[in-house]
């Protein structure tokens, strides 16, 4: 603001929000120029949280880079794990088998209510709302026991293997997860109605940092952020991947593009994820788990390691080299993980390495939008819409 | 109109800057030059009959010691409509590091060429915001760059910032409580 | 009873009268502040359970002894005051909440016959109090010289005025139908009439007056002040130790105090309703400083019940609730006493 | 009197002055401060990376640490323990350097996960090897995340650290 002679001078408040925040969900910073109560301009920085995992993968193998992928989204790391398995094995023109297909998607559809749970948990703590986060947590520990029971991880998993998944499910896993099935939309339904008629909640989230389709598209959003809008766009259904051209689902949309629409495109997507975890389990084929193709992928098992030559020497070069028969070509493979869609795009030159290794992470594009949210809302709506974009940091800065 | 058909448009429309069209894995790729990659992205965007909408990644790539242009950046554009998608590689040479922004086309674009200028080095011009994104401002180097080495210990390149980090904690040890 | 006690110990006239009063006040000042420490407790236990959690638990059994480990552990503190912060102010700051929230202990009647000073303006002296606090929370917020503590202390500011005027007509029904300000004989009142309580009479005040407690005290849904996802800790963000635990003491002799007027002035205080001692003689034998505490801690567990349930509000709503709602009603309640009462 | 109790303090050795029995004073001291310091610590909340997430599991009903006393404080200034919960990067240094400034003292780090500890698979230009290389580390957590209970496993080490500490309080005083 010029200097005004003789007047008031009158001058911006700048705030720093963050890295060290209660609300920026990990390490976001926003710098936020405030006049009373309303935000003039809003500066996100991020970086904070790089680790350079695209650098990394480029000095790994194919097989040693998956578990990087683990660290990106850390709350649904399910889902990149499969996202990067499906990208590897479009490039080298392999496919999973049936069983494993459907293993995967219920999988990532796991790891979706996972997601979303912490999204609900931490949104409603932002807003204030502080029992939600412990009710959505309680219901996200199930899930995680379910991983547990799975792959023996609970946070990061690294389950599908390039090629199909690393071990089969056993009936009680299977029986386990379909009860939760049953039992995890009436308790959503419940928790739901802590903030869902709550009218300091509607005032808090309906009108607040709108997007337009238009914007959207623009802006280059993609997942709960651009249906929120009403863009009708789930790469499940228009460019299917694993088994979701076998299973019966909605795309939940919004209209206005306000943060409620998303909360409510949110909360549908999670019905949606326990209805196909259903089909899933009703309808998993027999058979193997991993490609025919799969000793130039994966690592023997130990036993064999021990006793077969043959083993031995593949275990051996698999590690030092990578799988040798890559092509030399580039591919660009997205799913749709539960903040927006990850792509993969890896260029390949011969050897076991990715040349590059690039991640297009939803997280990321989504953050880069807080500006257009945020100017000229209150500095309590720019907590609101930092829930509402949902993102990680891990993903965000890589 | 699919990607293949897309890729034979702008060799139509750009004889001169298209380079190559390949085709990998039923993907499309058009390597142009990076001259009027503003003109050819405008093109694809606003053409009713090409509509590519989403501007889903940008990046870049380090090709050193590989290809003539050391550089290359890389837009994947995808139409909503039509539901293709299309790869666009643009040659940037190593000593004019700069290309043409595209942020008034798409605005998700800002930030993925912040992103490209921090890691590799590629200035975009007209951006209306090019700083350093990922890493603190006063970095010195592009990590993406092939000859950056890869490991935390970075020797005598280490960031500043972190060395008085360490400073800092060694002056301040003597006052802790033992 | 006190006085009696040291009038045979022979110390009689105004020396005596200063003693029993110095007595009275050390008595109340003690078991409120043992009240003040099991509100914390109280608060993890409501909240923890209403989230399906325990609570305290492994300090002392039950976690009984939580409280007093909190406050050790704050007094062994260090004691930080940050370099660009204005001293004096600072250090004062953290008193004023305490004291204003004392003060107001001195007119409440515990139970029939015991209050420090039983004047007969009580209500006005208990508005003047609580509104002072406000004036430590400014300077807390102002002094720190942080942007967040300065906004929370701007936001009470301003809370804290909108919130005192429906809080103040919130009673003024109560004060037209008892012909009084004074505290006990405003329990008198309530007495005459067959229900023994005014919140039946006075449900809209009753209303009001409740959410502006809330409000007043900086409890949540009102807790933008200190609201902990977006100013960090508000007013006190750079308080530390012993300092920081003044300002949740005022909080809770706040919240204590609120509660304890709402009972008063609603509920009858220490009394039972006549219809109830009517159906049941036998309860008339138990001291009125059960039932006084009984509903004070009821109050009280509303107070956390609405916390664990409710999303916090936005400050430009909050100002539109009390502004817009809460002082019309306020009146609407005022006229409608004031007519009932002039022509009944 | 002030001469009598200049008289009570002996000079064990040189430069070594106790004042005999006094040791049963702050021993008693100690073990109250102590007993009040392990029974409410209070971390504040500072989640980088994936370990965060753990954290907050171990906060969630689940594992509830409010039965420890633990609550989360957003403020570093009223936080006892600092949870250094993720991957470290050198840009994040400065930042995590000062907010521990902030904290008053006593204050305590615990590193939770690898990454924190020696900056796990993370080799890379932009990680920090271990946030010990600017923070005074009391308690390491492995593991990547490690469990919640792996985690209030490290919380009980720190108690039992504290518990044996001596005349931490007199420096500030």
């Amino acid at each position: 603001m010029p200097e005004q002679k003789g007047k008031l001078r009158k001058k911006e408040l700048t705030i720093n929000m963050g890295p060290q925040h209660p609300a920026t969900h990990g390490v976001l910073r926003l710098e936020l120029d405030i006049d009373g109560e309303t935000v003039v301009k809003c500066t996100p920085h991020v970086g904070y949280l790089h680790r350079g995992t695209e650098k990394l993968g480029e000095n790994r193998t194919y097989l040693a880079a998956l578990p990087l992928t683990d660290r990106l989204d850390y709350i649904s790391s399910m889902a990149n794990n499969v996202g990067y398995c499906l990208a590897v094995e479009r490039l080298f023109g392999i496919e999973a088998p049936e069983r494993a297909k459907f293993i995967r998607t219920m999988a990532s559809e796991m790891a979706r209510i996972s997601s979303h749970l912490l999204w609900l948990g931490t949104h409603a703590l932002d807003i204030g709302a502080m029992t939600v986060f412990l009710y959505a947590f309680k219901e996200r520990e199930w899930i995680l026991d379910l991983f547990e029971m799975l792959t023996g991880a609970r946070l990061t998993v690294t389950y599908p293997r390039i090629g199909g998944v690393r071990n089969d499910v056993s009936e009680e896993f299977l029986s386990s997860l379909y009860k939760f099935t049953d039992e995890f939309p009436k308790n959503i339904e419940e928790y739901e109605t802590l903030i869902d008629q709550n009218r300091i909640w509607l005032q808090r989230t309906k009108n607040i940092g709108i997007i337009t389709a238009e914007e959207a598209v623009n802006w280059g959003l993609t997942g709960p952020m651009l249906r929120g809008s009403g863009v009708d766009y789930d790469l499940r259904k228009y460019c299917p991947y694993d088994a979701y051209d076998k299973v019966d689902f909605d795309v939940p949309l919004g209209k206005n593009g306000d943060t409620y629409d998303r909360y409510r495109c949110r909360m549908e997507e999670m019905r949606q994820s326990a209805r196909i975890i259903r089909q899933c389990i009703e309808k998993l084929p027999e058979g193997p788990v991993m490609t025919p193709d799969a000793p130039k992928f994966t690592l023997p098992p130990k036993e064999r390691i021990l006793k077969d030559m043959e083993a031995m020497i593949q275990h051996f070069v698999l590690v030092i080299k990578g799988p040798v028969t890559a092509p030399d070509g580039e591919i660009y493979s997205a799913i749709e993980a539960p903040k927006g869609e990850l792509g993969f795009y890896f260029i390949s030159n011969g050897t076991g390495k990715p040349y590059r290794m690039r991640l297009r992470s939803p997280s990321f594009i989504h953050a880069s939008v807080l500006p257009l949210l945020c100017e000229g809302a209150l500095v309590a709506d720019v907590i609101a819409n930092i829930g509402t974009i949902d993102i990680v940091l891990g993903e965000c800065d890589r | 109109m699919n990607s293949k058909e897309a890729a034979e448009k702008i060799r139509e429309m750009f004889p001169e800057e298209v380079r190559e069209i390949r085709e990998y894995n039923s993907q499309t790729s058009v390597i142009v030059k990076r001259d009027r990659i503003k003109d050819i992205i405008r093109y694809l965007h606003s053409d009713p009959l090409l509509n590519f909408d989403l501007l889903k990644d940008l990046c870049g790539v380090d090709y050193s010691g590989k290809k003539e242009t050391r550089f290359e950046v890389v837009y994947h554009l995808y139409s909503l409509e039509y539901r293709s998608l299309l790869r666009i590689r643009a040659e940037v040479p190593e000593d004019d590091c700069s290309i043409d922004s595209v942020v008034d086309i798409f605005a998700g674009a800002n930030w993925p060429e912040r992103e490209c200028y921090d890691l590799l080095g590629v200035v975009f011009k007209g951006h209306p915001d090019l700083r350093r994104i990922l890493l603190p401002e006063d970095w010195e180097g592009h990590p993406l760059r092939k000859d950056y080495p890869l490991q935390s210990d970075l020797g005598e390149k280490e960031w500043k910032g972190y060395l008085d980090v360490i400073e800092l904690a060694k002056k301040n040890m003597e006052f802790e409580t033992k | 009873m006190i006085e009696s006690v040291i009038s045979s110990v022979g110390i009689n006239g105004f020396a005596g009268s200063m003693i029993a009063l110095l007595v009275k006040i050390a008595i109340v000042f003690g078991v409120v502040m043992l009240h003040v420490a099991y509100a914390t407790y109280f608060e993890r236990k409501v909240i923890g359970h209403i989230q399906l959690r325990l609570g305290p638990m492994t300090v002392g059994p039950h976690g009984i002894l939580q409280p007093i480990a909190d406050g050790i552990k704050s007094f062994f503190k260090e004691d930080i005051i940050p370099a660009g912060a204005d001293k004096t102010v600072f250090k004062i700051a953290p008193v004023i909440p305490v004291f204003s929230a004392l003060g107001c202990l001195a007119v409440v009647p515990f139970f029939d016959g015991f209050v420090l000073a039983n004047i007969n303006i009580g209500l006005l002296y208990i508005f003047a109090m609580s509104s002072l606090s406000a004036y430590g929370i400014v300077m807390a917020g102002w002094s720190s010289n942080s942007k967040y503590s300065f906004l929370g202390g701007l936001r009470s500011t301003a809370q804290v005025i909108s919130y005192e005027v429906a809080l103040g007509l919130s009673l003024v029904g109560v004060m037209i139908m008892s012909e009084s300000l004074n505290l006990t004989q405003i329990v008198e009142a309530q007495q005459k009439y067959w229900h023994g309580m005014f919140i039946i009479p006075q449900f809209l005040g009753a209303f009001v007056f409740m959410i502006a407690a809330f409000a007043e005290t900086n409890r949540a849904p009102f807790d933008l002040p200190e609201a902990e996802s977006e100013l960090v800790a508000g007013f006190f963000v750079e308080y530390s130790g012993m300092r920081f635990a003044l300002f949740y003491m005022a909080e809770y002799i706040g919240m204590l105090v609120m509660s304890a007027i709402s009972v008063l002035c609603f509920v009858g205080g220490w009394t039972l309703p006549p219809f109830v001692l009517e159906a049941f003689p036998s309860l008339a034998a138990v001291p009125g400083i059960v039932w006084f505490m009984l509903k004070i801690y009821f109050h009280v567990f509303v107070y956390y019940w609405i916390r664990s349930t409710l999303p916090r509000f936005r400050y430009d709503h909050l100002m539109c609730l009390g502004w817009k709602v809460l002082i019309p009603l306020a009146l609407l309640n005022i006229v409608i006493t004031a007519l009932v009462k002039y022509f009944c | 009197m002030n001469r009598q109790s200049e008289d009570c303090v002996i000079e064990i050795e040189e430069g070594i002055k106790v004042i005999p029995g006094a040791g049963a004073v702050i021993a008693g001291i100690d073990k109250i401060a102590n007993w009040g310091r392990i029974s409410s610590m209070w971390p504040a909340v500072f989640g980088t990376a994936c370990c965060a997430i753990e954290m907050m599991t171990a906060g969630s009903s689940h594992y509830d640490l409010d039965r420890f006393g633990i609550i989360f404080r957003a403020s570093p200034r009223q936080a006892d323990v600092m949870i250094i919960s993720g991957t470290v990067t050198k840009k994040m240094a400065p930042v995590m350097r000062r907010v521990y400034d902030q904290m008053a003292e006593p204050r305590y780090v615990i590193a939770m996960g690898s990454c924190a500890c020696t900056g796990n698979v993370y080799n890379t230009y932009s990680t920090a090897q271990g946030c010990d290389n600017f923070l005074p580390v009391d308690v390491y957590i492995p593991g990547c995340p490690p469990r919640p209970e792996a985690f209030i496993d490290g919380l009980i080490k720190l108690q039992e650290k504290i518990k044996n500490e001596h005349l931490r309080w007199s420096r500030w005083r």
